[in-house]
C-alpha cells in the first residue's frame, strides 16, 4: 500500500471524487491542480461563509453534491443560521422528500499559534444538532476512505472534521476507491485492561499512551478510533466497555458538553453495569484556546493526560 | 391587461381568489377552532397579485423558495389547497405530512422544496438551485420571495453579492409590504432597497405590486434576461399599504370574508378596510381594472368566486378530515440511511 | 409576596433594572410602557442579530450594560460569530484587562407549533464555549432574580434562557431588587430515594413527577433546581448524589451532547463511587422538532417521562 | 504637505516608519528564529499612511478596532513597538500578556479594546463602541480598520445599516489592498464598495491611500461629521499595488530590510519591489515628496529612520528578553468573578 500523508490522501480523494462523481462541485480551497481540470466545477467564493454555504445546500437540494471547504472550524460559525436551521432540518421537515448531499469540510483544533479564534472544535454543536453527520478520521486512509463516502454516496449534510495537526501525519492508504463506511468504529490496538475511546488527534495520542502504558505499567489499554461520531458505532463502544469495565475517553473538544461528555453519558446510561471505575474524560479544560506556546501547550489534551488518566482508573 | 388574454387573465384572477379564500379558511381555523391553529401564522392577504403575477412567468422545472409567508406563494405556484391547508393544520394530507405546518409549507412536486421561516434563510438557498441549474447546464431558473425586513439580514447580501459574481439565474423579489415584524418604522433603512441590489451589480427594478399587469411585466422580463443566462435580478415589488387585518402573528378577518361586491364599492366596505381596498388590495383593483375595461364583469367575477368558495371549501373538509400522524413517526427521517 | 406571571416577573425586573442602572440599555424585544418611560435607552434594531448583538458587545466594553432580546432562540443562530468568537473571549484575550456585561435573552423549547425553526434549545452550545455564563430559571422569582443580577452585577456575557411553556406560569415574587445570585441550585423538593437534576421549564415538570412518585410507589425523589448552568453549582449537584445514589437528569435540550450529557458525565466521573443504578438521562430525542401537535408532543419529555425514568432506576 | 506642519510631518513619518521597523522584525521573528513565531501573520507594509493618517485625526479617548492586520493599527496609535512584538511572540511583556498574539494584538489604555481576526469581526464592536459613546453623550468616536475582503460579510453589512439607521458615529475604514484571502481577484465583485455604503445611506468617499495627505484630508472631514453627530462616514481607501513581500499568511523580505534610499532611486532597489515603490508604497511617496517639497531632505529622512530602527531594535529585545507567561495562568480570566 502506498505511503502518504494525510493531507495527500484527501487531494487524492478529492480527485476521485471529481472524476467518478459529474455532481460534485467544490466550493472555496486551495485545491491546486485540481483547479485546472475541474476548473468549471470549482467556484472561489468570497468571504461570505453564510452565503455560500446555504448556496452549497440549495445546491445539494437539487441535483448536486457539493463539497465546501471553510478552512479553520470558527469560520463555520458565520454559516451556522444555514448548517443549524436549513441543511440539518430539510429532509425532516420534508418528511423524507428532500436529500441534502453537502459536505462542510472544516480544519479544528489547537494547532500552535491559532489563539482563541483559529483553533474552534465545534463538534459538539454539530452533535447536538440533529441531522447532521460528523466524520472525525484519525488517518491518511480513513481520511480518504470517509471523504469518498461523505462525497459519493451519503444522502444527507456531513461536517467533515480534519485537525490541522493531522495534516502532515503519514500512513498507508489503499489504491483506489477504498470507501470507509459511517457509523464502523475501528478497534486500533486490542487491550483488556481499559478501553480508551479516541477521535481524531487523539488517536495516535491515544496508541502513544497505550504503548507506554503497556512498557512501563503492564496496563493493556484498547484503543477505539470512533472515525465518525454521527453516526455513532454504539456496539462497538459497549463492547469494548463490556470487555474491560474501565473507560477513558480522549477527545480534543473544550469539556463541557462536549464529544467526552456524551460519551460519558452514554455509557453511564447503558453500560452502567459494567463499569469498574469513574469514566475520565481528557478533553480541553474549559477554557478559550490561548495563543502564547507555553499557556496553549498547557491546555492541549495530550498522550501525558492519558496515561494519568488510565493509571487512576486503573488503580 | 396588456398582452395576457382574456383566459389568462381568467386564469390568473382565480388563482388570487384561491389565495385569498384560503387564507381567510387559514384565520377561520385559528379563531374559529379551539387548538386547531395554535401558533403564529403568516397570510398573504393584499398581496395576491405578486405571487401569482410572478409564478405566471415561471415555467415547470423552475425552483421558487419562500418564507414564512409562504402560502400564497405555494397556492401561487400551482398548489393545491387541501394539502396547503392539511398541511397548516399539521395533518397528514398535507405537502409534508404536517410536519412542516405553517412554517414551513413546501410542495417538491412544484420545485418548492423546503421553506424557510428564518428571515432571509431561504435566499442563499435559491441562489443555490440557480447554481445547480447552471452547473448542470439547464434552463432552469429560481426565484426567492421574502420580504423588505430580510434585505437587512446578511444572509441576503451575502446571497445577492455571490449571485452577481457567479452571474447565477436567480430572481429576488422583495415583497415590501410595510411590515418587517413591527421592528422598525416604514422607511427607516434609509434609501431605498432597489439601492442595495443595484450597488451590488444586479439588474433591479421597482414594481407597482398593486397590479397584478406591472408584477406580469416585469417578472416576464426579468425570467427573459435569467434565461438568456446574464445574471440575477432584483423586483422590489411595493404591495401597497399593509392589510389591516394583520395582527402580530395571526390576523383578524374586519367584517368577515372579503365581500367581492367591496371592491367595486368601497363604501359598502368596513370602515378600516376602505383606504386599503382603494388603494392597495390587489385583488380589488383587478376586479375593477376589469370590470372597467370590459374584460370581466361584476357578475362573470363574482361566479368565479363562487366556485373558488366552494372549492376552498371541499379543500378545507379535506384537510380538517384528514388525521393527525402517528406520534411515534416523529423518529423518522432524520437521516436518509 | 405578590403573585404573578414569569412574563410580568421578567418584565418588571427589566422596569428595575432601567430604573437603577443608567448603563443599562435595551436592544429589540418589545417593552410596552417602558417603550415610553426609557424611551432613549431602548433600540429597535432592523432584522440584523449579527449585527445588532455585535454592537451590543461592542457598547458593552466600553461602558454600556446591554440586555439584548433575540426573541425565538434560533434567531441567534444569525448572531453566534459574535457571541461565541468575540464576546465569550474578549476578556479572557485581553489576559482579563476587558468585561463584557451583556446579556443575551432568547425564547427556547418546544412551544407549540413551533416546528423545527422556532423550538430551538441550544443551551449546550453556549455551555460547550467557555466565557459565557447560562441562566435557566424556572420560576418568576428566579427569572426575576437571575435578570437582576445578570444586568446589574454580573461582568461577563450572560445567556439568558425563557423556555415559552414557563411565560404564563404564575408563582410568589418577593418584593424589591431581589436578586438570586448565580451558581447557586436550589432544592426545590428534598427526598432520599432518587436526584432528579432539572432546569427550567423541567423543574415543574419534575415536581409533579415528583408528587406522583410519593404518592403512588412511596419513592421519595429530591428535585434539584440548578438555575444556572454555567456557573454550576458543582457541589450541590454533587451532594445530593451522595444522598440518594440515584440521578436522573430531566432537560429539555436534544440528548447527544446536551446538558443531560454533561451532568450525567460529571456525575459519573466525580460521584461515581455513590451510584447505585446508572445515570437516566430524560431529554429531547435525536430529532428535530416536528410541527404535528401528535408528533411534537410524543418528542417532548414530559412528568411521565421522568416518572418512568426513576422507576427503572429505583427498581 | 497641505496644512501639516513641519513637526507634525516629521512626527507621522516617524510613526510609519516605526510600524515599517516592527513589520520588517516580525518577519525576522518568523524567519531568523526556529519555533518563535510558527503560525501566519500579516503585515501592514506598504498601507502605513492609512493607519497613521486616520488616527492622526482621532483625539484620546477614541475607539479602534482593527482585524488580523492590526500591527500597523497598533503603532499608529500610540502603540510602542516593545509590547507589540512581545505580544506577537506570545511573550509577558505585550499589551495582553501573550494570550492574544499576532492575531489579536490590542491596547486597552489606547482605546483598542479587543480585536478579531475574524474577517469583519470587529464592524459591529466598533459601531456597538459608537453607541456607547452616543448613549454616553461623549464626544467620542469609534474607528473601524478592516480590507476590503470583509465587505463582503453579512457582518459588515448588518453593522453599516445599523449604524446608518441609529446614526452612529463610528468611521469606516475599509482599507482596499488587492487582497481578500487569495480568493477572489480584484475586481471581481461588480462596482465600487464604497456604492455599498452609499446606497446604506451613509456619507462614502474614495480616498487615495498611497498619499497621507489625502488620508489626512478626507480622516479629518470624516472625524468632523462623525463628532458633530451627523452619522457614520466610509472611507475606501485604495492602498495601491499589494507590497510583492506578501505571501499567503506569511511574508518575505525581498533585498531584506528596506532601504530608505530606494524610496529616492527605485533602480536600486529589487526588481520585485520597483513598481511598488514607484506607484504604491505610501513610505516611498511621502519621502520623495518631503525631499521634493524642501520639507524634509533624504539625510534627515535617513537620520530619523536610524532613530527609529534603534529604537525597534531595543524593542525586539525587550520582546525576546520577555519570559513567556507561566502555563497554569492559562486558566485565568475566563471569567470576571
Ligand atoms: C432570523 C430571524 N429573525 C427574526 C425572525 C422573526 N420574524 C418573523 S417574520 C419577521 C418579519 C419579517 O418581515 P419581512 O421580511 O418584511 O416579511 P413579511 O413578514 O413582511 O412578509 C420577523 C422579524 C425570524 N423569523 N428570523
Ligand atoms: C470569517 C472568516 N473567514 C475567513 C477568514 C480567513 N481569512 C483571514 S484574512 C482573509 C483575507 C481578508 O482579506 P481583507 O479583508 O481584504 O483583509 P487584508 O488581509 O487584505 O488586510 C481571510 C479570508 C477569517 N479570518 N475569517
Ligand atoms: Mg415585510
Ligand atoms: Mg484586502
Amino acid at each position: 500500500m502506498p505511503e502518504m500523508s494525510y493531507a495527500e490522501a484527501l487531494s487524492q480523494a478529492l480527485v476521485e471524487i471529481m472524476e467518478q462523481e459529474p455532481r460534485a462541485v467544490l466550493i472555496g480551497g486551495a485545491f491546486g491542480p485540481l483547479g485546472k481540470r475541474f476548473a468549471n466545477r470549482i467556484k472561489q467564493p468570497p468571504i461570505a461563509e453564510l452565503g455560500y454555504c446555504g448556496i452549497a445546500v440549495g445546491a445539494a437540494m437539487t441535483g448536486l453534491r457539493p463539497i465546501v471547504s471553510l478552512g479553520t472550524a470558527s469560520f463555520i460559525y458565520e454559516a451556522l443560521p444555514q448548517v443549524l436551521n436549513e441543511a440539518s432540518v430539510a429532509r425532516y421537515g420534508s418528511a423524507g422528500q428532500l436529500s441534502v448531499p453537502v459536505v462542510f469540510h472544516v480544519r479544528v483544533g489547537i494547532r500552535g499559534a491559532g489563539a482563541m479564534q483559529h483553533s474552534a472544535a465545534p463538534q459538539p454543536i454539530f452533535w447536538n444538532t440533529p441531522g447532521l453527520q460528523i466524520a472525525v478520521p484519525s488517518s491518511p486512509a480513513d481520511a480518504k476512505g470517509l471523504m469518498l463516502t461523505a462525497a459519493l454516496r451519503s444522502q444527507d449534510p456531513t461536517i467533515f472534521i480534519d485537525h490541522t495537526r493531522l495534516h502532515r501525519l503519514r500512513g498507508p492508504v489503499p489504491d483506489g476507491p477504498t470507501e470507509v463506511p459511517f457509523g464502523v468504529a475501528q478497534v486500533k490496538r486490542e487491550g483488556k485492561d481499559v478501553t480508551v475511546l479516541a477521535t481524531s488527534v487523539m488517536v495516535p495520542r491515544a496508541l502513544e499512551a497505550a504503548e507506554q502504558l503497556a512498557r512501563e505499567d503492564g496496563i493493556a489499554a484498547e484503543v477505539v478510533d470512533l472515525r465518525t461520531l454521527v453516526p455513532l458505532d454504539k456496539a462497538a463502544v459497549l463492547a469494548s466497555v463490556a470487555k474491560t469495565g474501565r473507560v477513558l475517553i480522549a477527545d480534543e473538544t473544550q469539556k463541557s458538553c462536549g464529544v467526552g461528555a456524551e460519551l460519558a453519558a452514554l455509557i453511564c446510561e447503558e453500560a452502567f453495569f459494567h463499569l469498574k471505575a469513574p469514566v475520565r474524560r481528557v478533553a480541553i479544560p474549559d477554557v478559550p484556546i490561548p495563543y502564547s506556546k507555553s499557556e496553549e501547550d498547557y491546555v492541549t489534551p495530550g498522550s501525558h493526560h492519558i496515561m494519568a488518566g488510565v493509571r487512576e482508573i486503573c488503580r | 391587461m396588456g398582452e395576457l388574454s382574456l383566459e389568462t387573465t381568467k386564469a390568473l384572477l382565480r388563482r388570487m381568489l384561491l389565495i385569498r379564500r384560503a387564507e381567510e379558511q387559514v384565520i377561520h381555523f385559528a379563531t374559529d377552532y379551539k387548538e386547531l391553529l395554535t401558533g403564529h401564522y403568516h397570510v398573504y392577504i393584499g398581496q395576491e397579485a405578486t405571487g401569482v403575477g410572478v409564478c405566471h412567468a415561471l415555467q415547470p422545472g423552475d425552483y421558487l423558495f419562500t418564507t414564512h409567508r409562504n402560502h400564497g406563494h405555494v397556492i401561487a405556484r400551482g398548489g393545491e389547497s387541501g394539502p396547503v391547508l392539511a398541511e397548516i393544520i399539521g395533518r397528514v394530507g398535507g405537502y409534508n405530512r404536517g410536519r412542516g405546518g405553517t412554517f414551513h409549507v413546501s410542495a417538491p412536486h412544484l420545485g418548492i422544496l423546503h421553506t424557510s421561516a428564518i428571515v432571509a434563510g431561504c435566499v442563499p438557498l435559491a441562489a443555490g438551485a440557480a447554481l445547480s441549474a447552471q452547473q448542470r447546464g439547464t434552463s432552469q431558473i429560481s426565484v426567492a420571495f421574502f420580504g423588505e425586513g430580510a434585505m437587512d439580514e446578511g444572509a441576503s447580501y451575502e446571497a445577492l453579492s455571490i449571485a452577481a459574481l457567479w452571474t447565477l439565474p436567480v430572481l429576488f423579489v422583495c415583497e415590501t409590504n410595510g411590515m418587517a415584524g413591527g421592528r422598525r418604522e416604514k422607511g427607516e433603512s434609509g434609501p431605498r432597497l432597489v439601492d442595495r441590489a443595484l450597488a451590488l451589480g444586479i439588474t433591479a427594478e421597482v414594481v407597482d405590486g398593486t397590479r397584478l399587469a406591472a408584477v406580469c411585466d416585469a417578472a416576464g422580463r426579468a425570467v427573459e434576461r435569467l434565461r438568456a443566462g446574464s445574471g440575477p435580478v432584483f423586483l422590489q415589488v411595493q404591495t401597497g399599504n399593509t392589510w389591516p387585518g394583520h395582527s402580530g402573528g395571526r390576523a383578524v378577518l374586519q367584517g368577515g370574508d372579503f365581500d367581492l361586491t367591496w371592491a367595486y364599492d368601497a363604501a359598502a366596505a368596513p370602515q378600516e378596510l376602505r383606504e386599503w381596498i382603494e388603494t392597495s388590495d390587489s385583488v380589488s383593483i383587478l376586479l375593477r381594472d376589469l370590470d372597467r375595461s370590459g374584460v370581466l364583469s361584476r357578475a362573470a367575477a363574482i361566479e368565479l368566486d363562487r366556485e373558488v368558495r366552494a372549492e376552498t371549501q371541499a379543500a378545507a373538509k379535506m384537510a380538517l378530515e384528514s388525521p393527525y400522524p402517528s406520534p411515534e413517526g416523529a423518529l423518522q427521517h432524520v437521516f436518509g440511511r
